[in-house]
């Protein structure tokens, strides 16, 4: 039932391909290729989290938190002593995964409402240290001067360039996500999800898996958060809030939480809606989310990725 | 001007810290009567503190309506939007799951914020104190008199709760809900019914809540959610479920952010208290007074 | 290599389980022959379902020591028992219900065959591999506990009779060396009984050492070697079926129990 | 809210009956600039007037027959002060608008986030956000060539207060500020400047943009003794101060705020507890308490006058930020047309003397500011309103 097929991946990777040929022909959408590089960072993100929240059942509420280390770290390295961008990646990647690990392992034991706590608690408190080291940060004016990226010398300068890039990375987590769970780790992560006593009993190290998830989603929000810096040129601490968290939830509730395709879906949309669809509700767009969050929850419990399944079954009876 | 005394400071840190965290405690209390009944954790409880103090300066200020005819005319107001908040958006969830209860709180916590954006805009608002504003000098410390209706409502609450809950049908039918639901269904308790009553009641005290501390720090619409963290905060620290638990929680955080303000840095005031908050869940998950096989049985 | 001991597969020493006061375990001691089916008697509240968890590595004991081939493995987790051969079914079905039947089982070869996270992400050739092999013999447990034509189903639609079935057939994935059956006849109608019991039966005869828990005397007098009978955390009688029947303590414990 | 909201539709409504009426007023073509302001969000209190300004302007500047002849076609995006939104409304407004300048945005994080933008793509940008860092590039010393601003930096604000408290002796000071960039940055500057002034800094306290009490901080000052409190943040939380000062009993030490504090709505909300407080403020702030001699006295006269009219509410200093801008764009579109590249040479050789609502600009090769100290008056609180501090 969860098998995930080549074919929709293989159009998916047609429509980025050509996304942005496409979005050249019309003036009205030209600059979504722009917006779409957002949302593949977020994309990135929601992919981790995905496998986080709806496979393994573990919840997180303080991802923004490692978007924001990696995003950081590229920042801080680039600027104050002048790394190599990709290095800083890796580097990022590197303290991301291990302050994961930190957190993680202890945060891990807990379940339910005192994991959501504790995430909450992390991520508040990398807020906090972002605007409060200004001499490491910038503070809450945030830092400039981050260099963009080049691949051998070849500046990846304008906004298709930086699409395909970022792309590239989303293609390449979904395929090894994809991998995951469809092998034996992505059933042990399912079994640790419906029960954890009989998981366990079956010899899965409930503890190590949900470590090593939460790490894995961890590094993949590090690497955005990489992406963005290097994109923007710029990092702000606001960028990294609780409400992103929060958005980020958003994502995968609307996309679906038990499908991998919900992370892409609710990310696009979700980042389509705030960045370009919803001026016209101006700030009341929260309310618009809100909205959003809870009719979902209530009369679409599997997302917009459970729709097919929804209209399949319809069709059946 | 003198300077004041270190013995001075400290007292008034530990006056501030009361206060505030008197406030965090209420809020607390309303996460734990939801909680007893229902499991759930209502992400929104920041949000009636917030409808509360807004409410009450409609009625007060800009009514014109007498403090004694406006304070119970906002408790209702609020107590109505709790009922509403489990009637529109927990009762109609088929899947209900720790997950999806967080999504639909925090959902409707967004809402309630873009409403009260929607009435009142984004400008804070202020309520005139209960009893006028001048302080009160304490062995060097000063007091608003605000302050002490913020702890003397507290105390209020609390002495009401637990005769509710020990001396009243409905109470000990809540309780009873909150044990087993089952068999309290079974011995023909309205087991909706009561978490109806529970939404009601822990927004009725949320109100409170908003309404006493208005005076002191003026009330905008996108107040709750930080109420809402320090306030679960408390309440886990306390141990989820625990009632005595949940005010000495929320004393705790609000005298750890007062202290850590004036002593290390102000800058760092809300880590302190989630860092104490993690250290707790990490070494002991179950909080300071809760257990978790018996934290359910749990009562004042 | 030592004969005698080597007989003796699992071993209870002055085992002692206390819940803040409540004293569920006092003193236990007994012994399971390898290839033997034993059962474990007792009335309700008894202490068989914590002795198993104990066993199984749910939590530690208090006091005491479970030997399983002769090393410690009470201060063991689950998972790494589950690693040593010691396998178990649940008293309230635990199937991951969100799974097909297949699935199930092969999450049960868990143990035995692992791949890592990056070579299943990257798929390299030999974690394709392994996952044909564990997909092979899931699919053979699943003929032998006779669930071949639902392996597509979800396990959360099965009758309970065969979520039973299929919850043993996920134990016997680990290919475990001990089988700890945690009341497999409850709540099953007649035939299904029969089903399980014969099940059993045919698990201990590839070799694999039972020990179960069960209300359902027919059962317990039917299949088991041996049986061991609890009351209040104490062991009262131990000993074959026919001894057991006629023990004067059992029939006043159960008497006393259900009058 | 909802008066803002009629208002709106209202004198929506009036333009296109506007453009009806009128429809045969030729233009040679469109000079197109952009705008990017925080309109919503937490820092719209910056962001709306800077919108009604400008919108009030071009209006203005096309009934008196537009540029040159040429129409002026003012495109404003919502930032919602988020950084990324921002980064892509400026993108938007360069390539796919084809604007030949760009003002905003309101914030200094904003801005930052947006400088690359504009120097890539050559296009003038005009910020309306206070850090000196805007127009300052670490690595050259210089300002970055593309980018402009009109409000007065943090360091002006904090000469303005320093000279004050040192005309008064008062030169052992505490200071307590928000945990926003506007907060910070004037933090920054308070710490850096004062050896400059002989002040010595005995406190500093920080607070969060939502919290509700810096008793705790205020309590820690007190016990410090100093002679002057300065704080610096904008919105509810500088009221909150004012209020936890007032309440522990401290008013008997001398407040300064910030330039932040500049809204009539602020001293409503102390109730009374803002009385002698102090402030620095731009001249638009206070036109008629100007003397008539001011060189600025004419415009914000003008300008305070025309957006009461038109918008019914008071006017708010941050306006005044983007009508500098704007204006001086619309100076450089009238003399060199819609040239980027003239655009920004125009800026930079030409605003000399321009006379704008926050002070007199002379923009120069080194300066992109072009504004100092005496942009500021101070300001005290006096019944419940503004007054000449001395």
């Amino acid at each position: 039932m969860l098998r995930i097929t080549k074919l929709p991946i293989t159009i998916f990777a047609l429509f980025i391909i050509f996304f942005p040929w496409i979005a050249r022909q019309i003036p009205a959408i030209d600059h979504y290729t722009d917006i779409m590089v957002f949302a593949g960072i977020y994309c990135l993100i929601t992919i981790g989290l995905s496998l986080l929240m709806g496979y393994a059942g573990q919840i997180s509420l303080g991802h923004a938190a490692f978007y924001g280390i990696g995003a950081y770290v590229s920042a801080i390295l680039t600027v104050r002593y002048g790394l190599n961008p990709w290095a800083c990646m890796c580097i990022g990647v590197a303290v991301t995964a291990a302050v994961a690990l930190l957190v993680g392992a202890p945060s891990l034991k807990l379940k339910g409402h005192y994991l959501a706590m504790a995430t909450l608690a992390f991520g508040i408190i990398i807020f906090i240290i972002f605007n409060e080291e200004i001499e490491w940060t910038g503070g809450p004016d945030g830092m400039a001067g981050i260099p963009g990226l080049s691949i051998f010398g070849f500046e990846l300068d304008s906004v298709e360039k930086y699409f395909y890039l970022v792309w590239g990375f989303v293609l390449a987590a979904f395929v090894f996500t994809v991998n995951v769970i469809q092998s034996g780790t992505g059933r042990a992560l399912r079994a640790i999800h419906a029960s954890e006593p009989a998981a366990s009993a079956m010899g899965v190290d409930v503890s190590r898996f949900k470590i090593m998830i939460f790490v894995y989603s961890a590094v993949l929000a590090s690497l955005a958060g990489s992406l963005y810096a290097h994109y923007l040129n710029f990092v702000n601490p606001s960028t990294f809030d609780l409400f992103f968290s929060i958005k980020l939830l958003i994502m995968i509730a609307l996309g679906g939480m038990h499908n991998i395709w919900g992370a892409v879906i609710g990310a696009g949309l979700i980042t389509f809606l705030s960045y370009e669809w919803l001026h016209y509700f101006e700030e009341f767009d929260v309310i618009v989310y809100g909205a959003i969050l809870l009719l979902v929850t209530i009369f679409l419990p599997q997302g917009l990725a459970g729709v097919p399944g929804i209209v399949k079954d319809w069709f059946r009876s | 001007m003198e300077k004041i005394t270190l013995a001075s400071q400290l007292l008034q840190y530990l006056i501030t810290g009361l206060t505030v965290g008197s406030v965090y405690a209420m809020v607390a209390v309303g996460f734990n009567i939801i909680y007893n009944v229902t499991e759930i954790i209502n992400f929104a409880q920041g949000e009636f503190v917030m409808l509360g103090g807004l409410i009450m300066v409609f009625f007060h200020v800009a009514m014109g309506l007498s403090l004694i005819l406006a304070f119970p005319a906002t408790v209702i107001l609020v107590t109505l939007v709790g009922m509403l908040l489990d009637r529109l958006a927990i009762r109609p969830i088929r899947q209900p799951s720790v997950l999806t209860l967080i999504i639909a709180t925090i959902a409707a916590s967004i809402i309630i914020k873009g409403a009260a954006m929607f009435i009142w805009g984004k400008d804070p608002y202020d309520l005139p104190a209960f009893s006028g504003r001048n302080p009160i000098t304490f062995l060097g410390a000063v007091i608003q008199p605000q302050y002490l209706w913020v702890i003397g409502f507290l105390v209020f609450v609390v002495i009401a709760l637990s005769i509710f809950f020990d001396r009243t049908i409905i109470g000990k039918a809540m309780s009873a809900c909150a044990d087993n639901a089952d068999a309290a269904s079974l011995v023909g308790i309205n087991v909706k019914q009561m978490i109806l009553l529970s939404f009601a009641l822990s927004a009725g005290i949320g109100a409170v809540a908003g309404i006493t501390m208005t005076p002191i720090s003026l009330m905008e619409y996108d107040r709750g959610v930080m109420l809402a963290i320090k306030g679960f905060g408390a309440a886990i620290l306390g141990g989820l479920g625990s009632f005595p638990g949940a005010i000495l929680g929320g004393l705790i955080i609000g005298s750890i952010e007062s202290f850590g303000a004036g002593l290390i840095s102000s800058g760092y005031k809300d880590a302190f208290a989630l860092l104490v908050l993690m250290a707790v869940l990490f070494f002991k998950p179950s909080g300071i007074f809760g257990d978790i096989e018996i934290s359910k049985i749990k009562r004042f | 290599m030592d004969t005698v001991r080597e007989e003796n597969v699992l071993e209870v020493q002055k085992l002692v389980m206390t819940f803040g006061g409540l004293m569920a375990l006092s003193n236990l001691n007994f012994q399971v022959k390898k290839g033997s089916i034993k059962a474990i008697i007792g009335p309700n509240g008894a202490g068989k379902t914590t002795l198993f968890n104990i066993i199984t590595g749910s939590f530690p004991p208090t006091e005491g020591t479970v030997k399983f081939k002769d090393r410690s493995i009470q201060h063991l987790k689950a998972h790494k028992i589950a690693d040593r051969g010691i396998s178990r079914t649940f008293q309230t079905v635990e199937l991951f219900g969100n799974m097909t039947v297949l699935e199930n089982v092969m999450l049960g070869c868990h143990t035995r065959v692992r791949t890592s996270f990056m070579a299943s992400g990257f798929v390299l050739p030999q974690s394709r591999r392994k996952e044909k092999r564990i997909r092979e013999s899931a699919l053979k447990i699943l003929k032998f506990i006779g669930l071949t034509d639902k392996f597509k189903d979800s396990a959360d639609s099965l009758p309970l009779g065969e979520q039973k079935l299929l919850e043993i057939g996920r134990a016997l994935a680990s290919e475990p060396e001990l089988i700890c059956l945690d009341e497999p006849a409850a709540g099953l109608n007649e035939t299904e009984t029969h089903v399980a019991s014969s099940l059993i039966k045919a698990i201990n005869a590839k070799g694999i050492t039972v020990l179960l828990v069960e209300h359902d005397m027919k059962v317990v007098m039917n299949i088991s070697d041996e049986i061991v009978v609890l009351n209040y955390g104490q062991k009262i009688a131990e000993g074959p079926p026919e001894d057991i029947r006629n023990n004067s303590r059992v029939i006043e414990a159960y008497l006393g129990a259900e009058a | 809210m909802t008066l803002r909201r009629i208002s709106i539709i209202a004198t929506i409504c009036l333009f296109v009956v506007g453009l009806l009426i009128n429809p045969a007023q030729a233009f040679k073509g469109t000079y197109k600039v952009g705008a990017v302001f925080s309109v919503t969000g937490r820092t719209s209190f910056l962001g709306d007037p800077e919108k009604k300004t400008a919108e009030m302007l071009a209006e203005q500047i096309n009934n008196a027959g537009g540029i040159n002849g040429h129409k002026l076609e003012l495109i404003i995006y919502d930032s919602e002060g988020d950084a990324t939104k921002c980064n892509l409304a400026v993108k938007k407004l360069i390539t796919k608008d084809k604007v030949c300048a760009v003002i905003g945005p309101s914030l200094s994080g904003t801005s930052m986030a947006v400088l690359p933008v504009a120097e890539k793509n050559k296009t003038p940008l005009i910020s309306c956000a206070a850090s000196y860092k805007i127009v300052h590039n670490e690595k050259t010393g210089k300002p970055y060539k593309w980018v402009f601003k009109t409000p007065q930096t943090d360091t002006m604000a904090v000469e303005a207060i320093y000279s004050h408290l040192f005309k008064r002796g008062l030169n052992k000071i505490a200071i307590i500020s928000v945990t926003s960039g506007f907060g910070a940055s004037g933090r920054g500057e308070l710490i850096r400047l004062a050896p400059t002034y002989g002040m010595i800094i005995v406190a500093d306290e920080k607070y969060g943009p939502k919290d509700t009490d810096m008793t705790a901080q205020l309590t820690k000052i007190k016990g410090k003794a100093p002679a002057a409190i300065v704080n610096w943040s904008v919105g509810p939380t500088q009221v909150t101060v004012l209020r936890n000062w007032r309440d522990l009993g401290m008013s008997s030490i001398p407040f300064y705020q910030s330039h932040g504090f500049g809204s009539r709505k602020n001293i409503e909300l102390a109730a009374g507890a803002a009385e002698g407080i102090l402030c620095p403020l731009g001249s638009c702030n206070i036109a008629g308490l100007l003397s008539a001699s001011h060189p600025q006295k004419d415009v914000t006269m003008k300008y305070s006058k025309d957006y009461k009219a038109r918008y019914n509410e008071p006017l708010s200093s941050f306006g005044g930020h983007a009508w500098d801008a704007l204006q001086m764009v619309v100076q450089a579109l009238s003399n060199v047309g819609d040239d980027k590249a003239k655009i920004r040479d125009y800026l930079e050789n030409n605003i000399k003397g321009f006379v704008g609502q926050h002070g007199v600009f002379n923009y120069s090769l080194n300066d992109h500011n072009g504004l100092t100290k005496d942009a500021f008056n101070m300001v005290i609180v006096k019944d419940g309103d503004w007054a000449l501090a001395d």
